[in-house]
């Protein structure tokens, strides 16, 4: 007993593809912020407990090195300017402004990943020291590994943007959310920075 | 509080829930406290639970509903109002009887006890300003009734939960923090505690004897745990303690009075003294002892007594010195 | 951008292309390659969401017989039936797999199916994360059962509270194991998160306002988010922890800082809500079959939505009644017993709802609804021991015992599983075209009742008498004899009943009788596809004017989608407007591949960390290839996802 | 799904073998004498190659107070370090029960009646896991306690903190 059925309606005329809230592909990069989000948000957390436990932070041993951590923070709040343009460009689909715009950035994560080999190498306590140390090396590698992940999204996107197919709109609508996805990563860099630089100091 | 109103609960009947274990027993304000609570929250979720099913029972085969929505909504609004009533108050119940049990017997002073779990096993310390006077102890607790004990909880190792259910409720031992329990013993018997967080192979096996008794009893008993260990007269003991201090066991075990000083087992200067033996698990007799001591992998696998090589006569020997240390 | 005049694009569903015709061309755009290849390629959420209840069911039957040895080992005190180390580690199987394995994963399954077609859409919204999300979910499933039939299978419980699951006293790999598990399930419960709500937000049919969406639709979003926000507490402990084990961070060394606490409060910040997660969806089943079965919407639908969302919202506000007999301070417990007590409302207006729909009406008391009824004799009393031991005196004699075993079998058993098998034998004909056998139905639901509450019932009595949780044995004398062999008779009841249920299912696949599109005459739009639906679920994208449409005189369609290529319509979040013609993607191997390669990385991980540096090489070339375009640029053509 | 499972299978084969075994009961008859130390080649492997039995001598190590002379870590003390691959008395399984069974000269106490055979194994098999002689897949991350690393302010001494840094 399948129900009558009656053509209410045409779709044909619909456009195939939609920046921001009218893409699909928007709603789930907007998911997995939430996720790595909490994620970031709960380290902070731990990272406040296990403080919570210690008498003296950091304990026996220096914070990390300044130089390194407010360069990377001072680069990657820099890179915010070439990436809303690249956002803008992509939402207009100038496929040229593009092109150099998304070299340009990908050329500045790979500085922001050498100067993060830096403060690597000046945090100034090993993982397997404290909980201190190790809360330490998890923050940064859990933020080294978001940049590491978008750094190598972005090169692929790059690549294809300058094959044919960088001329279909919907490449446009992935780079206007890889520029997003890249502005969740600075912003959640923040809080890292001050947690790992500013926290020991002021504490 | 008598003891058939803490039986009161119909639905615990079923189960004669008197037992060294029970939680229900009632022999010490924190499982006093526990029963009326747990009676009050009986009473309040069987009345939600009685007319959920009238009104399954109703929906399935009584009258269809003729009042419409509307009734439907009043009655909603009935429901939701006896829930937030009932909540609120098993909340503020539960509350006042957690403040009632913190607060128990704070006027007197409290006996201070240290217990220390290790991995299957509880290394008691009754605490004394003069530190002559401190006993050392294992897998028993002796207290005086009416008078409150304040345990001290540390961990060795992993986490563990020392729980007396006959007198109160539970409280974890982790490493690296103190816990304290608070006990107000009420009636004397003999109670079992067991622990209740799982803490490895032998978990199953890591209980311990409560024996609550007069103060005067517990005097006579405080005193005489703490005399040394007395000299083995009989032949047979004193071969057997002379193969005791050359051997592994006094590398771990300690007797007061002896050179056995070992303080990663339990406390033996007064083992025969105590209702069970190997945390709770065989109940102290010659022939659990002797087969205790032969094969402890056999009895608790995973425990970290090793089977120490002995002949049968020197196993008799050490066994019978043992008994000797009242 | 002109419109493209190539045949494949031009070719739309309509009037004028209809019935068999169209049915032929969209299976042949829609179907998968035949054989084994189609199997290992398909991104159709209908294949993958049977193939994931079949594994988590299979999951469910090993879990189930663990319990079995359990309980023949606790029939008797001294017990010497097996050993105290093969003990924990089958409790610690038997909780790890009931709720990693199968729980969580078989709700979310049941979401994979069902969502597409109650939305009324023609594929979930990622359906190649989908696929990698179940081939990463099985192999991490047989990673660890691999380990616990080479005696390398966990004994340190389902929550693993270090520091017994630290390095130390853990020792070999046996914990490492159980805490990679959890990175397998936990990405993958992930990934069908997002997948069902980017589903659910951007693909309901147009005209599906927020008020018009199914309520089991409402239970799937509410679980989804609860997923998002829940799983990476669990990551992060289980990452701390084999970082622990691997390469001696000191997270949770107390004497360097660390804190065994920390573990406990990240595991039950995520815990807490996992059960949760486990029973909304069970929520959901029940307001579908209710709604079917009186032929009447559920009473009070906005309630019951405000109802699902507060006790999602809840869920995150009460994970430390945990951890009450820890030692933290006693003002902070006073909050999370308030909060606890308080969930009781929303289930408790639920419940009432429920039952207020069923006295509104002429219910039909078919056996999905003896399900319903057996659920709520159930879980209710699951719920009122639930606020018992929310109650901290209460809670300081009640925690770890067996009346706490008692309380979450109740609640999971009585709240997740019985209306999960109520749904297995409402959704029967819609997955296979066959109705099951109904008088098999009801003798199963009779043993499992009986069974469960023979065996759980009990179990109240025996914690209450003192006996601890997790105790491979337990001394003579102490009133648990009885009890304890109560409880293995019950035990084997109620598997027996489980496998009558198993055994109908069987039959039915082959001797059921041909279920036709709506067999129960059920208003939600799954029921206006065929039985099994086709490859593309809909010939036409149906509109919804109101929540129940198949209870409507018509049912409304838009036409005007491409036919030759995989598309789908995207409309608005809130109000259901068509907005755009998307299209999905097409079959590929590299989803498998890709969930190969990050079993790979996953498992020699547990041996060395530089498997995070290596192993993600090949991870990274499968995503790529998985993302590639496999066809040259379409200039100015119609575009698809290759 | 097949290839999914035969691969899974052989690789947990690769790993998980005999690393996990538990074989608690010891074996009497091996003790008396010197300690057991002329235990079969077979027997010998239960214990280098054992997780279990690895952790056994590491608790044991704790509680012997072996840390008092060798260092927390075996890092060397008073007594020699197991961190090197210096070994006077020889390395292999029997010949550090050797050791610790009769002592050696200038300061090792002979634990010959002070501990079981089976103990004596168990701490030789740890002891050899210091210094890299076991397997990598069955040493622990860390141990519960200290983890023994110099407090900053001995750390390195020759490196003065920069100018400039607040400490």
């Amino acid at each position: 007993m399948s129900i009558r059925q009656t053509f209410a309606g045409d779709l044909k005329v619909l456009p195939t593809h939609g920046f921001g809230v009218r893409s699909l592909t928007w709603w789930g990069v907007i998911a997995y912020m939430l996720i790595e989000g909490g994620g970031f948000a709960l380290a902070g957390g731990s990272y406040f407990y296990l403080m919570s436990q210690e008498t003296v932070w950091p304990p026996a041993s220096l914070p990390p090195a300044l130089l390194p951590g407010a360069l990377f923070t001072l680069i990657i709040l820099l890179s915010e300017i070439p990436n809303s343009l690249l956002k803008k460009a992509a939402e207009a689909q100038q496929r040229d402004r593009v092109l150099w715009l998304i070299v340009l950035l990908d050329l500045i994560g790979l500085v922001l990943l050498v100067i993060r080999g830096f403060e690597f190498a000046h945090i100034n306590v090993r993982w397997s020291d404290n909980a201190y140390g190790s809360i330490l090396w998890a923050l940064l590698l859990l933020h080294t590994i978001h940049i590491l992940t978008d750094w190598a999204e972005s090169l692929v996107l790059t690549v294809l943007m300058f094959t044919g197919h960088g001329q279909e709109p919907r490449r446009f609508v992935d780079v206007s959310e890889d520029a997003l996805y890249w502005r969740f990563v600075w912003i959640t860099w923040l809080p890292i920075f001050a947690l790992l630089y500013l926290v020991p100091r002021l504490v | 509080m008598r003891r058939p109103l803490s039986l009161a609960p119909v639905l615990l009947l079923l189960s004669g829930c008197a037992g060294v274990q029970s939680m229900s027993e009632g022999a010490g304000f924190g499982s006093q406290q526990f029963n009326h609570l747990m009676l009050l929250f009986l009473v309040v979720t069987g009345i939600s639970y009685a007319l959920v099913l009238v009104f399954l029972t109703v929906a399935v085969a009584g009258r269809r509903n003729e009042g419409g929505e509307a009734r439907l909504r009043s009655l909603l609004i009935g429901w939701v109002g006896f829930i937030l009533i009932g909540l609120v108050l098993l909340t503020v119940a539960s509350f006042f009887s957690d403040r009632r049990e913190a607060r128990a017997g704070a006027e007197q002073e409290p006996l201070k006890v240290t217990v220390s779990a290790n991995q299957w096993w509880w290394s008691i310390e009754y605490q004394n300003d003069d530190p002559s006077r401190i006993v050392h102890t294992a897998n028993e607790l002796h207290l005086p009734v009416g008078r409150p004990v304040q345990l001290n909880l540390v961990s060795g190792d992993v986490i563990h939960s020392l729980w007396i259910p006959a007198l109160a409720g539970k409280q974890d031992l982790i490493p690296g923090r103190e816990n304290d329990l608070r006990i107000v013993p009420t009636r004397i018997g003999h109670y079992r505690g067991q622990c209740a967080e799982f803490c490895g192979l032998q978990h199953a096996h890591m209980a311990f004897d409560v024996t609550v008794e007069s103060p005067q009893n517990f005097a006579a008993w405080y005193a005489a745990q703490q005399q040394p260990a007395p000299e083995p007269t009989d032949p047979r003991a004193k071969a057997g303690h002379d193969w005791f201090m050359s051997h592994a066991c006094a590398n771990c075990h300690s007797i007061a009075g002896t050179p056995a000083g070992g303080v990663t087992a339990p406390d033996l200067t007064h083992v025969a003294s105590r209702q069970t033996i190997a945390a709770g698990t065989l109940p102290m007799s010659r022939g659990n002892l002797r087969g205790w001591i032969a094969n402890p992998q056999g009895v608790k696998p995973g425990a970290h007594m090793p089977a120490v090589g002995m002949t049968a006569d020197e196993l008799d020997a050490v066994a019978s010195y043992l008994e000797t240390l009242k | 951008m002109t419109a493209s005049e190539h045949p494949d694009d031009t070719a739309r569903d309509g009037p004028e292309l209809d019935g068999p015709e169209l049915d032929r061309i969209l299976s042949e755009t829609w179907g998968d390659k035949a054989g084994l290849i189609g199997w290992l390629t398909t991104v159709d959420h209908k294949r993958v969401g049977k193939r994931y209840i079949v594994t988590a069911m299979t999951f469910m039957l090993l879990g189930g017989m663990l319990a079995l040895i359990m309980r023949l080992q606790l029939a008797r005190p001294e017990s010497g039936l097996i050993t105290a180390d093969r003990y924990n580690q089958i409790f610690t199987m038997h909780g790890s797999t009931m709720m990693f394995l199968f729980a969580v994963p078989v709700m979310e399954a049941f979401g994979v199916y069902l969502v597409p077609l109650m939305v009324g859409t023609r594929a979930i919204s990622f359906p190649r994360l989908n696929a990698f999300s179940y081939w990463l979910y099985v192999f991490g499933g047989i990673m660890l059962w691999v380990a616990f039939l080479r005696d390398v299978g966990p004994d340190i419980g389902w929550f693993a509270y270090t520091p017994l699951s630290g390095p130390e006293y853990s020792p070999g790999k046996r914990a490492d194991f159980w805490a990679q598990m959890i990175t397998f399930t936990e990405v993958a419960a992930l990934a069908v998160a997002v997948e069902i709500v980017a589903t659910i937000l951007k693909q309901r049919a147009p005209g599906m306002r927020l008020d018009r969406i199914p309520l089991f639709v409402w239970g799937m979003l509410v679980t989804a988010f609860m997923v998002i926000f829940s799983m990476p507490a669990v990551t992060l402990a289980s990452s701390f922890l084999l970082s622990d084990r691997l390469v001696g961070t000191q997270f949770y060394n107390a004497t360097e800082g660390g804190s065994a606490l920390l573990w406990q409060h990240l595991f039950w910040f995520f815990g807490h809500p996992e059960v949760y997660i486990i029973f909304i969806p069970g929520l959901g089943f029940v307001s579908a079959m209710v709604e079917t079965f009186c032929r009447r919407p559920v009473f009070a639908y906005p309630v019951m939505v405000a109802a699902l969302v507060t006790i999602g919202l809840l869920a995150f506000g009460l994970w430390v009644h945990h951890m009450f007999a820890t030692g933290l301070p006693r003002l902070g417990y006073a909050f999370y017993t308030a909060a606890s007590m308080a969930i009781a409302l929303p289930s408790g207006v639920q419940i009432f709802c429920w039952i207020a729909t069923m006295w509104d009406s002429r219910p039909r008391f078919e056996v999905p609804m003896w399900w319903v009824v057996g659920f709520i004799i159930t879980f209710v009393i699951g719920g009122l021991t639930g606020v018992m031991v929310a109650s901290v005196p209460l809670d300081l004699e009640l925690h770890d015992t067996y009346f706490v075993v008692a309380h979450f079998h109740y609640t999971l058993i009585g709240g997740a599983v019985f209306p999960l098998l109520g749904a297995i034998t409402y959704w029967f004909p819609k997955i296979t075209g066959r109705m099951m056998n109904d008088r098999i139905g009801k003798l199963a639901f009779v043993l499992v009742f009986a069974g469960f509450h023979l065996t759980f019932m009990t179990m109240h009595f025996t914690g209450l008498l003192g006996m601890p949780r997790r105790v491979f044995t337990y001394p003579a004398g102490l009133g648990w004899e009885t009890l304890n062999m109560t409880s293995t008779v019950g035990a084997f009841v109620m598997a027996s009943g489980v496998l009558v249920f198993l055994g109908n299912i069987l039959a039915s696949l082959r001797r059921g009788a041909i279920a036709g599109d709506n067999p129960w005459g059920a208003a939600s739009l799954e029921w206006a596809a065929t039985s099994p639906p086709r490859p593309y679920n809909f010939a036409h994208i149906p509109a919804v004017t109101s929540s129940t449409p198949l209870w409507e005189e018509s049912l409304p369609v838009f036409s005007g989608l491409r036919v030759k290529q995989r598309e789908l319509v995207l409309t608005t979040v809130v109000e259901a407007v068509p907005d755009i013609r998307d299209p999905s993607p097409t079959p590929t191997i590299w989803p498998l591949i890709a969930a190969l390669a990050t079993t790979g990385l996953f498992i020699w991980s547990i041996f060395s960390p530089w498997a995070l540096v290596w192993g993600a090489i090949p991870v990274g070339i499968a995503l790529t290839a998985w993302f590639w375009p496999k066809s040259p640029p379409r200039h100015g053509r119609e575009p698809v996802i290759e | 799904m097949r290839a999914g499972i035969v691969f899974l299978f052989g690789l947990a084969l690769l790993a998980g073998c005999r690393r996990s075994d538990r074989s608690m009961t010891s074996d009497p008859h091996a003790e008396g004498g010197s300690g057991g130390a002329n235990r079969s080649a077979a027997q010998q492997g239960d214990y280098s190659t054992s997780a279990y039995q690895v952790s056994e001598g590491a608790r044991l190590y704790s509680w012997m107070n072996c840390a008092g002379c060798h260092g927390p870590h075996g890092g060397g003390g008073m007594g020699p370090s197991f961190m090197d691959a210096e070994w006077r008395y020889g390395s292999s399984m029997s010949d550090v029960v050797r050791t610790i069974d009769g002592g050696r000269p200038n300061g090792m106490p002979a634990f010959h009646d002070r501990l079981t055979g089976q103990q004596m194994w168990q701490l030789a098999a740890y002891v050899r896991s210091l210094s890299g002689l076991a397997p990598t897949d069955i040493l622990s991350g860390r141990a519960e306690q200290m983890s023994g690393k110099a407090p900053f302010t001995q750390r390195n001494p020759d490196k003065p903190a920069k100018p400039g840094e607040p400490y």
